[in-house]
């Protein structure tokens, strides 16, 4: 409880913040705010008890603290990438907003980590999809801006409607809404499968699993480059954390339907991901793709359904956020400095900016998972869970289809560092805070992979079936 | 202190030394001076290994040492050699070394290419040290993937798409290869705790048709490094677009990870699938043994006569290997030290000739043994080596080869070797022409008349690796004694059930 | 007496090779030539001094000759069984080899100084002449028959550098080139041989392979392929080896080209010493021949007469006086294959195996005097084709009459040497096959015919204008010369077969009067022929030639044979079979890899419909997935 | 006043509710039909978890809050989304849901 808490209180500093401060001095608001939320990850990471409250409707564990704890990392860095672009005179009144806005969702993520019950789950993912809804158009004069917003609005709106539509189903059968209680009466019967896949469908939609992935792309794209990079990130890290739970707490005696069901899923995520990245100029959409297929790696995890499971999910997770948000960081950094979102645009970038292109190329390298970076151990991991259930076809296709996406992720390096251009993006200085989160992504990079202690750590918090 | 660290030390300090050079010059003596403490560590190594030896240690690996790394998943850095692995070792060192000087010249971008050069060999030395899976496939990806970047930045030619061609080949392997070390992990359950510990799963006899299933996964993976008919295709346009140095290496020592992974994995863990699957692999390694050398023959361009040799050459140790007998296989590790030498010579010497004439066409040479003797003598002597001319190291591995194979009990085996044999004849064909054309003869191109000879820093290379192939193939007996002591327990599991 | 010295024989002339090879270029050429000639005089006389203890003080050990193994070091071991040794191996024939190699070689680096004088790369000369002796005297001491293929291929390439010694000369780079390939193709054969024989018997050893215990090949006798016992499989490959360096028929194309070499080379290697070799190889192996695989030795004899004969046809047409030379070694190496090939075994029955070894004796010495002779003229009037000279006895006094006696000698003269050899064969022949004799005997005369149309073409016929007046060679020439010239009038009288025998054991051999008085006669006529024709210049040559027609035509070009060689490797090898490789290679395997990528590339493309930016298709496609997954699962799993 | 309905029917009646706002969410082009069409599925929700509430398990009264939560979001939802409505009106002057296809591929 102590992480929603403080957030909370965070929020309601920030709300004040932007109400007692005049408009001279509203940026002072983001260095603010960025230092308090340092405080709060720090102060995440202080033993923490675990237990019950409300009768149920929230619980903590180890593993839950070690989840919230990773999506707050990535929310710092995120913050930190976001200097730039909210010190622009156009973001100037909505310093405060921006904040309350991502704050509140991470509250709802963790709500949702840590739920209980399925009201509960419910709550915090609506408070974890609306405000990003408002998030995704928050460049008011952007057209590109305001269709993200509405495309997510009205597509989340549907597919929550079609996952609780499915919970109903649930509480029919078993009469409860209580985990604890569902999950000694959960059986496979029709309509619990049919209530399952409904939840399914909802949960996939926010992980932006194949065929539940449309909204995706376009509201990446369209979103402002931090906000993209935060749905991409940590909402969806969220979301996989939340199913990868409930699944295990809840709807485990439904193994026989979601083992097969991942797998389909999981095909289908990784293959279509892969494929239409191949084609993407645009950077966020590429990402937008590459994520999706990132997705589908996670799937394999999952579906391991033991200790081995969780642990490669969470590790993958941890290594994701760092991974993804080394390239978020750069192109928000080029995006703000020039503008320029489009692969082509960073022809010999590596002659200009070597030290980002460098960045660039581990994070790109991580993604592909190529050793000696952390997305190696990751992914080899992940891999690990799905053999262990005995999914070797699935693995060999997993990790064809991972050379394939090398395929991709090779293309921005040849554009960077081998593609020759008259003009190239010019020799540009990036501030501090962003200089410090890319600092903080590399470090992840090199460390988190090496660093066994760090999956140890997770393993001993982890759980199976 | 274990010295095989050395070995993934050394490259990374020099490496992180390079980063504070400042030009051309500080990167390639930074360079040539931490290779060339890795090639002392490799002789030293090699001393110390046969005085141990001598002194009577009989383990099968040396140096053995062993570091929990992941413990809930059991993985180790786990290092130890023998002599194979030793001989392995100091054939990369001296590529490597070799390929420094071999790229003194490197004036784009030159720092970044020597880090990525040394890069790969710390991957290919990992490869050859560690003896926990995990780490060596670890070792392997690492030097699969700096390729990209040497072939795509500092080559020449269609570099982008060969670069690509050739990793996304690579990886495919390595698509296969996980899945093969999974399933040999998840096997060795059935001897207590799962382990990708190389000793250990050498003593669990795994079930026949878990062996049947995950053999081709890991021979072939390897094999396609090993330029395996016909997953060979990367390796011409790779070869030809890559730059010098990296053409050296990697037909040099990274193509014997290949080989060196196929009977060190996939044939001595999985000794009863090896020896059911033998001979479809058999047939396709024959068919790229004599299929090479006959590609060879038609191409014009330098480095892909050299290439599609390498082709025939590597298909010939992947031949050996697969026959399963001690004196056979000591004849492919052979080929594997013969021939990453002399490959490795053969591209530096095309590299120089090219760098003086701008052409690898061999139309458009002609005579250059009066223009650059020195160079012309030690095509000429790379040529004979690969043909196997006797007191050069190539007589001795084909020798050994076919004795070995030609020892075989069944008739099929006998008769593909004796299919085999006939490369020796195609192979002096296509060098025989090449030498023909671009040494001998009347000078073709007036503009050649005024070309000079090897600089100095040409010359160490070129001696370097030509002392080797020398000594190989005038004293080869310690070399393949050793060999054959270190092959038993790989040939007695693998006959064990025969 | 310990013969260990007799390792001096081989070191002393590497030990020139790596001198004039690695630092000659430093040295002044002379030098480098007087460093390799006195290394051979060292060696020559060392192989003498070898001979003479070996045959008649140490060799003879009641009344049979040892086979003395001088040293014997492992160098590369495969199995328990089967490893190559390096070592000496002393017995009659190796020790006569030394000596044949050893004078000629002599003889031609001593010549050399004044044939090669002033010729750019002088040092290199001499440098390959000493790698080739090295190679060819560590061919005959082997003492296992892979040392033997180690030196043989040494052989094979010192050739190669020799022919190819004028490289900027493209004839001479292509045949070099040709010389290689067709050998290093019959060494194909010689290898696989040696695999055959080594699987069925386990050893390479020559005291094991010919000794008296045949038990060792009972497995190879029993197992058959084709019809053949293995063992004659393995003899006939191992013949192959020994056709291809002897160039016999159809492996003869290339000694011809060779002749592009410089003229002592063609002299040492494609006269005296390396040509012979498949005969030593044979020889060798004779007990293997004679009592597993009697089909082969048969096949060696055919092989042998027909080469003979035919060589010797073409021999009367050929223009180029070395060419002349090098198709009368041709027809001359046909002899002793012949006569190995009619050879018994033991005594007198071994007649055959004694006059091949004797004719090779002999015969080295008169071709190389005809070569260096050759050579000399050559050297006189800068050419070597026949109708350019002409009455040159005058110039050439001492070249003149070494010349002559030379081919008095191979027309087989009574009381020379040749004479001798040559009318062993005749009887070996005559013994065991008529038929072989009767070519033989044609043989004979054919080849007084054409020696002497080459001598009367260069020391007689119609005066020629010679630009610049040839003048005799120097001493350094003439000299060798004149040894030889002494080395083939007296080599005859040597008792042979006192020496040399199949089962080592002397035994004593008489002339025939019967088959000799035909031979010299037939001989005498073909000499009487020449001089007729070519005495003094008339036209009979040509009208004959004209009026045989196309058949003068045919064996004018050597029977096409080099055509058809052409035809096959041209045509077939890089058209019809590297060609298409490249091509499938190129198009059939890398396509289907760019095919692969080809497929992903469209599919993605096709598939980009899926993302039309619609909301309400995303929404479709959410409804219908959800639903239609639902249905699927609810159906399947329960 | 409900006896005698039995629970199928109210069953069938959600059930119809539901794919009728999907049908709408899917045909409908205007984004406030659209917006009342996915209020018709959560509705359809809601009366699932009254029914079952009420007919199964009505010692409990879980189906009745989670309702009141639905509908409360619902209301939230609707809210922002209105709000997005209008930026986009802003932006193109139609809030015809085809025409916000700039981005696509």
């Amino acid at each position: 409880m102590r992480n929603e808490l403080i957030l909370a209180i965070l929020a309601l500093v920030i709300l004040a913040a932007e109400i007692f401060t005049t408009a001279g001095n509203k940026h002072k608001i983001i260095t603010w705010s960025a230092v308090l939320f340092a405080a709060a990850t720090v102060a995440g990471f202080l033993p923490h008890p675990e237990g019950e409250l409300f009768g149920g409707s929230y619980r903590t564990d180890q593993m839950t603290v070690v989840m919230k704890n990773i999506l707050n990392l990535g929310v710092l860095i995120v913050f930190l990438q976001s200097f730039d672009w909210l010190q622009r005179k156009e973001n100037h009144d909505k310093i405060s907003e921006y904040f309350l806005l991502v704050i509140t969702t991470l509250m709802g993520m963790d709500f949702m980590i840590s739920s209980g019950d399925f009201l509960m789950m419910y709550i915090g993912l609506e408070l974890a999809t609306i405000p990003i809804a408002a998030l995704a158009a928050f460049e008011r004069f952007s057209s590109k801006s305001a269709e993200a917003g509405i495309k997510l609005i009205l597509t989340s709106a549907l597919s929550s409607g079609v996952l609780l539509f499915g919970l109903s189903f649930i509480y029919g059968t078993t009469g409860s809404i209580y985990y604890a209680d569902i999950a000694p009466q959960v059986a496979v019967n029709p309509l619990q499968t049919l209530g399952f896949i409904f939840f399914t469908a909802g949960m996939a939609f926010k992980i932006s699993l194949v065929p539940f992935h449309l909204w995706t792309a376009d509201v990446y794209e369209g979103a402002p480059v931090n906000v993209t990079s935060y749905l991409s990130v940590i909402s969806k890290g969220a979301a996989s954390f939340t199913f990868l739970i409930i699944l295990y707490k809840v709807f485990g005696e439904l193994l026989a339907v979601w083992q097969p069901l991942l797998y389909t899923l999981a095909l289908a995520t990784m293959t279509i991901g892969n494929l239409f990245a191949m084609r993407q100029d645009n950077f966020k959409r590429f990402l937008a793709f590459s994520s999706i297929a990132q997705a589908g790696f996670i799937l394999l995890g999952i579906l391991q359904a033991g200790n081995l499971g969780s642990t490669s999910v969470v590790y993958f997770v941890l290594i994701y956020v760092f991974t993804n948000l080394a390239v978020f960081g750069v192109v928000s950094a080029v995006s703000h400095a020039t503008g320029k979102e489009n692969i082509s645009d960073y022809k010999s970038f590596y002659l200009t900016n070597p030290r980002l292109s460098l960045t660039m190329l581990m994070g790109l390298f991580s993604l592909a998972g190529i050793p000696p970076v952390a997305g190696f151990f990751g992914k080899f991991f992940l891999f690990t869970s799905a053999a262990s259930a005995g999914y070797y076809i699935l693995v060999f296709i997993a990790v064809l289809n991972a050379t394939i996406s090398l395929y991709y992720y090779l293309k921005p390096v040849r554009a960077m560092f081998i593609d020759k251009t008259d003009t190239p993006i010019a020799t540009f200085r990036t501030s501090l805070p962003t200089r410090i989160s890319l600092v903080m992504c590399l470090a992840g990079i090199f460390l988190v992979g090496f660093m066994s202690i760090i999956y140890e750590f997770i393993h001993a918090a982890s759980f199976g079936l | 202190m274990n010295i095989l660290n050395l070995f993934v030390i050394i490259p990374v300090v020099t490496m992180a030394a390079i980063l504070f050079t400042k030009d051309l010059r500080g990167a390639r003596l930074v360079s040539a001076v931490g290779m060339g403490l890795q090639l002392i560590a490799a002789v030293v190594l090699i001393f110390s290994f046969f005085a141990l030896r001598k002194a009577g240690d009989s383990a099968e690996f040396l140096f053995y040492s062993d570091v929990t790394w992941f413990e809930s998943l059991n993985i180790h850095y786990a290092i130890g050699v023998d002599s194979i692995a030793v001989w392995m070792i100091g054939l990369a060192s001296v590529v490597v070394f070799a390929g420094i000087f071999a790229s003194w010249q490197m004036e784009y971008l030159s720092r970044e290419f020597f880090i990525s050069l040394i890069l790969l060999a710390t991957g290919v030395f990992g490869f050859f040290i560690s003896l926990d899976l995990f780490t060596m496939f670890l070792f392997y990806e690492v030097a699969v993937i700096p390729m990209y970047l040497l072939i795509g930045i500092w080559g020449s030619g269609p570099k982008e798409y060969s670069a690509m061609k050739l990793t996304l080949m690579l990886m495919g392997g390595s698509a296969l290869l996980i899945v093969g070390l999974l399933g040999l992990y998840f096997g060795s359950a059935q001897a207590g705790e799962v382990t990708f510990n190389l000793l250990e799963l050498s003593r669990i006899n795994f079930p026949v048709t878990m062996q049947r299933f995950f053999f081709p996964f890991l021979f072939v993976g390897f094999g396609i490094l090993g330029a395996l008919f016909p997953l060979h295709t990367w390796s011409p346009d790779g070869h030809a677009s890559a730059p010098t140095a990296v053409s050296m290496l990697h037909a040099g020592v990274l193509m014997k990870l290949g080989g060196y992974g196929c009977f060190r994995v996939a044939m001595f863990l999985l000794p009863e699938a090896a020896n059911e699957m033998a001979w479809i692999f058999l047939i396709l390694t024959t068919i790229s043994v004599v299929y090479g050398a006959f590609g060879a023959i038609w191409q014009k361009d330098l480095k892909y006569i050299n290439a599609y040799s390498s082709v025939s050459h590597c298909g010939l140790v992947l031949f050996a290997l697969l026959m399963m007998n001690q004196t056979a296989m000591d004849g492919a590790i052979i080929q594997m030290i013969s021939h990453g030498l002399m490959t490795a010579l053969f591209f530096a010497l095309i590299g120089m000739i090219y760098s003086r004439t701008h052409t690898r066409n061999i139309n458009e040479m002609g005579g250059l043994m009066k223009v650059m003797p020195f160079l012309a003598v030690a095509y000429m002597i790379a040529g004979f080596a690969s043909l196997g001319l006797p007191g050069l190291s190539g007589f001795v591995a084909e020798m050994t080869v076919f004795i070995g194979s030609f020892q075989h009990q069944d008739l099929f085996h006998r008769v593909i070797t004796i299919i085999a044999t006939l490369s020796i004849v195609i192979t002096a064909v296509y060098i025989l022409r090449v030498v023909g054309k671009i040494l001998l003869g009347e000078l073709q191109n007036p503009e050649h008349q005024k070309l000079g000879d090897a600089l100095w820093f040409e010359k160490l290379s070129l001696v370097l690796l030509i002392l080797p192939i020398v000594a190989m193939g005038t004293l080869p007996l310690f070399l393949s004694n050793t060999i054959l002591d270190a092959l038993k327990p790989i040939v007695e599991r693998l006959t064990a059930m025969i | 007496m310990s013969f260990q010295y007799t390792i001096l024989i081989l070191l002393i002339p590497l030990a020139c090779f790596l001198i004039n090879g690695l630092v000659g270029m430093k040295f002044k050429p002379l030098l480098s030539g007087i460093l390799g000639t006195a290394g051979l005089g060292i060696i020559w006389l060392l192989s003498l001094f070898t001979a003479y203890t070996y045959f008649f003080q140490v060799g003879q050990v009641n009344g049979e000759f040892q086979k003395i193994v001088v040293i014997n070091a492992e160098w590369l071991r495969f199995t328990d069984k089967l490893h190559i040794d390096m070592g000496i191996l002393l017995d009659p024939i190796s020790v006569m080899m030394l000596v044949v190699i050893t004078t000629v070689s002599f003889m031609v680096h001593l010549y050399s100084i004044g044939y090669m004088h002033g010729e750019r790369g002088f040092q290199r000369f001499y440098a390959f002449l000493a790698l080739f002796t090295f190679s060819m005297l560590g061919l005959v001491v082997a003492t296992n028959i892979f040392q033997m293929y180690v030196f043989w291929e040494l052989v094979g390439v010192s050739s190669f550098l020799l022919i190819g010694f004028y490289y900027d000369r493209p004839s001479a780079v292509a045949a070099s080139k040709k010389a290689f390939i067709v050998t290093r193709f019959a060494d194909l054969g010689f290898l696989i041989g040696i695999l055959v024989l080594s699987y069925f018997t386990g050893t390479f050893d020559f005291i094991a392979l010919t000794g008296s215990d045949q038990s060792i090949f009972a497995s190879g006798a029993a197992a058959s392929f084709m019809g053949l016992s293995a063992l004659t499989w393995a003899a006939l490959l191992i013949f192959m080896g020994g056709a291809g360096k002897s160039a016999m028929f159809p492996l003869h194309i290339w000694l011809p080209d060779a002749m592009e070499g410089p003229t002592p080379v063609s002299a040492l290697i494609h006269a005296a010493t390396m040509v012979v070799a498949g005969v030593f190889l044979v020889a060798r192996m004779f007990p293997v021949f004679f009592f597993q695989a009697p089909a082969a030795l048969e096949l060696v004899a055919y092989v042998g007469g027909f080469t003979s004969l035919f060589a010797a046809i073409i021999a009367c047409t050929q223009f180029d006086i070395k060419r002349v030379l090098a198709f009368s070694t041709l027809s001359q190496i046909g002899y002793m294959m012949l006569a190995l090939g009619v050879s018994g075994y033991g005594g007198h029955e071994g007649l055959g195996y004694m006059a091949a070894l004797f004719h090779l004796f002999t015969h080295a010495m008169f071709k190389a005097l005809l070569f260096l002779g050759a050579g000399s003229v050559i050297h006189a009037v800068h050419s070597n084709v026949m109708q350019e000279m002409g009455g040159l006895r005058k110039y050439l006094p001492v070249t003149h009459l070494t010349f002559l006696i030379a081919c008095l000698t191979i027309a087989g003269v009574p009381f020379l040497s040749g004479f001798f050899s040559k009318d062993e064969i005749l009887v070996a022949a005559w013994q065991s096959n008529k038929f072989l004799f009767a070519v033989e005997f044609l043989v004979a005369g054919i080849t007084a015919f054409y020696m002497f149309r080459l001598y009367f073409n260069i020391f007689w016929g119609k005066e020629k204008t010679y630009a610049h007046p040839p003048h005799e060679s120097p001493l350094t020439m003439t000299i060798p010369l004149v040894l030889l010239a002494l080395g083939s009038i007296f080599a005859g009288y040597l008792p042979f077969s006192e020496l040399i025998s199949s089962d080592y054991k002397p035994f004593e051999t008489t002339l025939h009067l019967s088959v000799a008085i035909p031979s010299v006669l037939i001989g005498l006529a073909g000499i009487g022929l020449a001089m007729l024709f070519y005495r003094r210049e008339s036209t009979l040559p040509d009208r004959i030639a004209a009026s045989l027609g196309s058949f003068y035509k045919v064996v004018l070009n050597k029977f096409y044979i080099d055509e058809l060689y052409l035809f096959v490797t041209r045509k077939i090898i890089f058209n019809y079979i590297s060609r298409p490789i490249a091509w499938f290679d190129r198009h059939i395997v890398d396509g289907t890899m760019n095919g692969i990528g080809w497929v992903t590339e469209t599919s993605s493309q096709k598939i980009k419909g899926l993302q039309s930016g619609r909301i309400s298709q995303y929404g479709f496609v959410f409804a219908i997935a959800a639903v239609g997954l639902a249905l699927v699962f609810i159906y399947f799993i329960n | 006043m409900i006896e005698g309905i039995p629970m199928q029917h109210l069953l069938i009646v959600s059930l119809f509710m539901f794919f009728a706002g999907v049908c709408g969410f899917i045909i409908r082009k205007n984004m406030i039909t659209i917006l009342m069409s996915v209020e018709l599925i959560l509705n359809a929700v809601n009366i699932n978890l009254l029914v079952f509430n009420k007919y199964l398990f009505p010692e409990q009264l879980q189906g009745h809050f989670f309702a009141l939560f639905v509908m409360g979001i619902a209301a939230a939802e609707a809210a922002v989304a209105i709000a997005l409505i209008i930026n986009i009106y802003r932006r193109l002057n139609s809030i015809n849901v085809e025409e916000v296809t700039e981005m696509k591929y």
